[in-house]
């Protein structure tokens, strides 16, 4: 069997695909591409969680919110590692981050303007995600597959906990509440967007579909998510900020209004209300650890025996 | 049991400084670091908080200057000085961890049930957190001329206030630390100056900055549940 | 009177900002200039609140959200950026100060009484903040290459919020800033990105800092007399 | 008349001395030395007490703060204005200052640790400065005698303030009142200390006297400033927190316990709480600021047609 043929038997079959396998370029580089804005993701999305650690309320949801953000890095972690096994260097995947020649998830050039933020991330942006996700654990890939089933596991105990930080706020002071609902209202367009363009408009999905890469589509997916959301909600109290929200008992599905895809275009394009900031932060963190990687690679080399003067 | 409030004060203090390099450690491995330590240092800080009362009400309806932890943890780090100065924190880490171990092997030997049981939780976690910075401060000490100086730099300014913190554990303390920075190439600073005032809540004036900003949700909702 | 709300809320958080200054200016007679310039700010925001309430609970008592000052007020100057970049601050005084000039005036014409009286008195002051701020964007811009970049970088980063600051009063605005750019030698930024949200109270994540640090001695006293 | 003979004359008249007017060289460094430490203090100064501006309890005691932190920056002003008048440059100064080789007042290396610490400062330490600085309105030294007049003027304002501040507290909540007990214990023997070492110590002391820029000695003015203090704590209903201070009907003074000179040595030597502290921070500042004073000089002499290229 040549590599092309061979690959097609794989994907035909719905086995995995390994590092050493042949694969076509436009596989390797479009899982390359997904798999490093994925990471990129983790890494930004450090940021706007991270800023509510030192103001969280409790010692207890302290120790949650660090032990999610420290998670975030982990998952960034695998997923460099696995984008690696395509012949990426981790350098160049930080390279193309902090050069902005590739992109992460949009949803966090979002503030986090309450602690209430954190749970409606937990429970919407995670939510967003997994559902996004659990289709990529038998995506034809190998090692994302893999990676994707530990982080979807990590996800999901993430996503009860935002769930459960927001359903106390619900049931708590006027003030409380207030702010829960509030992070809702913000929250809720943002993580319909996280899917993606509609169908219609969405570049990359064919190719993808057939390779077992991509499973369903973005609006597929998008629905999910609000079949999910909306009994959450009741449970919780709490408003989704779409009057158009409704079961159509002909679809089975929730009928909704879609995010303006506008506003999401102008986001991924570098105008959203965090971008500068959460690119600023980024690579401040990167220049000002360039001496520290450099001091750590030196002592390396001199522990090698490759001392050079 | 007012040790254990200041050994508690200090695990809660150190999380909170740690947990301000978050997302802007100088790789994503010391981020997962950095958190991680962070996280034990808070575990502690519950653990040993809870000896002398709830939690939550310890860490965030106390002022100033009824914290007894030593000045060393509430020092600015890399994020809180305007900086991020990697070699400050591992210095600082170095200093901290060293002498948490001791304390926390003393614990471990306590007659105390609890306070043992504390302790011999405790004693790993610092253990991996003294070798953590035991690791860097060879690299940094070892690395390039400017992470030599940086550390070194970093050392001859925290020193001083590692006096109130090795307070009756000098001796050990001193074995346990200069063999470090004997291997690290690292010049052992002179005792001279040897602030103290934390463990009867005289502080230095950053620890209410941190308190303010630990304390803001908290305090602006009484009695809420969270 | 919420106009009233949003103006004294830009007042009060650039107040907070500047006299984060204090003890830091580049001379004793910039920290003179900007302490009174806080000072100024501070005094308007006291007359501008008390148009809809108690000063301190508005001021104290109200959560980030409920904030009504535009973004760029509680952007962070030079302290809270880690930096002492004088630059950054005097671009940023330049385009809040013309804008604050131009509503004061409006104010000082109105036809309700409190308001006018508010306005003729702020109206001084804001000129007199202009000034300062003009001559400081001359002496940068046309001092060294170094003044220059940074205040034309400062200017680039900081323009954009100046779309919330000058809402309704935009060719006015430009009319006073566009000149004093021109005659600093530095290029007017392209209009882009319209940064906005801070009048229905949707800050950035700089202001929940600012309050936790400004609140946080109030809110731990509920209730006390100062 | 000769230029040491005039002196003399002038002094011995109680008259001022001018800055063109001939003076012996040791009234002329001593004078420096002495109003640059005064200046340099001012500047120092407001450090301890700008640390409480952003967290002010009320926005009326923030102003009232902010603008006493504004007088000691404008003290400084006047202070270095008077010592320019000796032969000494703002720069050379400044200078002397930030190597460390000039000092200013050892109280300013102590922490402010509450909201209390403003109020004690102003009381106790704006008091010790009022009764140390009273006398030298009468200085033989012109300049330096008309700073003090308005110096004075504003430091009793200031003090008025801290007291009033202090007694807002005393009368307060029990943690207010505890907060301000605690103030005035840890700041009474820094202040007491202000005076300078005991009379048989004093360096510098008896030239100063007999050249009336000294009027009285380090401890006739303790023992005045311990005297006012003991009637104004009982009516803040604080304790001075010294158990050996009674009335002496013979003596009719305050007996008190020294502060502990020892300790003021090492904090004169560098060694208090807050010495390097204070001096990272003002070195900072300044070494931040130099490209602004750069750029302003170099604007300066572009605008005064002295354009170097």
């Amino acid at each position: 069997l040549d590599g092309e043929a061979s690959f097609d038997a794989v994907i035909a079959a719905d086995q995995k695909i390994e590092p050493r396998d042949a694969m076509p370029d436009a596989y390797r580089s479009g899982l390359i591409r997904q798999i490093a804005q994925h990471a990129h993701s983790e890494i930004i999305g450090m940021q706007p969680e991270g800023n509510w650690i030192s103001r969280a309320p409790t010692l207890r949801r302290k120790a949650i919110l660090l032990a999610k953000v420290q998670d975030e890095a982990g998952h960034g972690l695998y997923l460099y590692a696995a984008a690696e096994t395509l012949g990426i260097s981790r350098e160049e995947l930080t390279d193309a981050l902090i050069s902005g020649k590739q992109k992460y998830s949009s949803i966090f050039n979002y503030p986090t303007l309450s602690w209430a933020d954190v749970g409606a991330i937990g429970w919407l942006v995670d939510g967003a995600a997994i559902v996004n996700q659990v289709p990529l654990c038998r995506c034809s890939y190998g090692p994302y597959a893999r990676a994707m089933i530990r982080v979807c596991k990590e996800e999901s105990f993430h996503q009860r906990q935002g769930y459960q930080s927001l359903y106390v706020l619900a049931q708590g002071t006027p003030e409380q509440r207030a702010m829960a609902q509030d992070a809702v209202d913000r929250w809720w367009y943002p993580s319909l967007a996280m899917f993606g363009p509609p169908d219609a408009d969405s570049t990359h999905s064919a190719q993808s579909m057939a390779w077992k890469v991509k499973r369903f589509s973005n609006d597929e997916l998008r629905q999910r998510f609000v079949d999910m959301c909306v009994p959450q909600a009741e449970i919780l109290g709490l408003t989704l900020p779409d009057p158009g929200l409704r079961w159509n008992e002909e679809r089975g599905h929730y009928d909704y209004t879609s995010p303006d895809f506008d506003e999401l275009m102008r986001v991924v394009k570098g105008d959203g209300p965090c971008n500068r900031q959460r690119m600023a932060h980024r690579r401040r963190a990167h220049e000002e650890g360039a001496w520290v990687r450099e001091a750590a690679a030196a002592y390396a080399a001199k522990q090698n025996g490759k001392v050079t003067v | 049991m007012s040790e254990l409030l200041a050994l508690g004060d200090d695990a809660l203090i150190a999380a909170q400084r740690l947990s301000e390099w978050v997302s802007r450690a100088p790789t994503l491995e010391e981020d997962v670091a950095l958190a991680n330590i962070a996280l034990d240092q808070l575990g502690a800080a519950r653990l040993l908080l809870s000896t002398a009362g709830d939690e939550d009400e310890l860490a965030y309806l106390r002022d100033g200057p009824q914290f007894r932890n030593c000045l060393l943890a509430e020092l600015p780090l890399g994020p809180a000085r305007g900086d991020l100065d990697f070699a400050w924190t591992m210095a600082w880490l170095l200093l901290l961890s060293s002498a948490q171990l001791l304390r926390y092997t003393d614990l471990a030997a306590s007659d105390d049930e609890l306070a043992a049981g504390i302790g011999a939780k405790t004693v790993k976690e610092s253990t991996y957190h003294l070798d953590h910075a035991h690791q860097w401060t060879l690299r940094l000490g070892g690395g390039t001329d400017e992470s030599h100086r940086r550390v070194q730099e970093a050392l001859d300014s925290l020193w001083p206030y590692a006096h109130e913190l090795t307070e009756g554990i000098r001796d050990r303390w001193l074995a346990l630390v200069e063999p470090i920075l004997a291997e690290a190439g690292l010049t052992r600073p002179a005792d001279r100056w040897q602030p103290e005032g934390g463990r009867t809540g005289r502080h230095t004036e950053h620890l209410g900055y941190l308190l303010a900003e630990m304390q803001s949700l908290h305090r602006a909702h009484p009695g809420a549940q969270w």
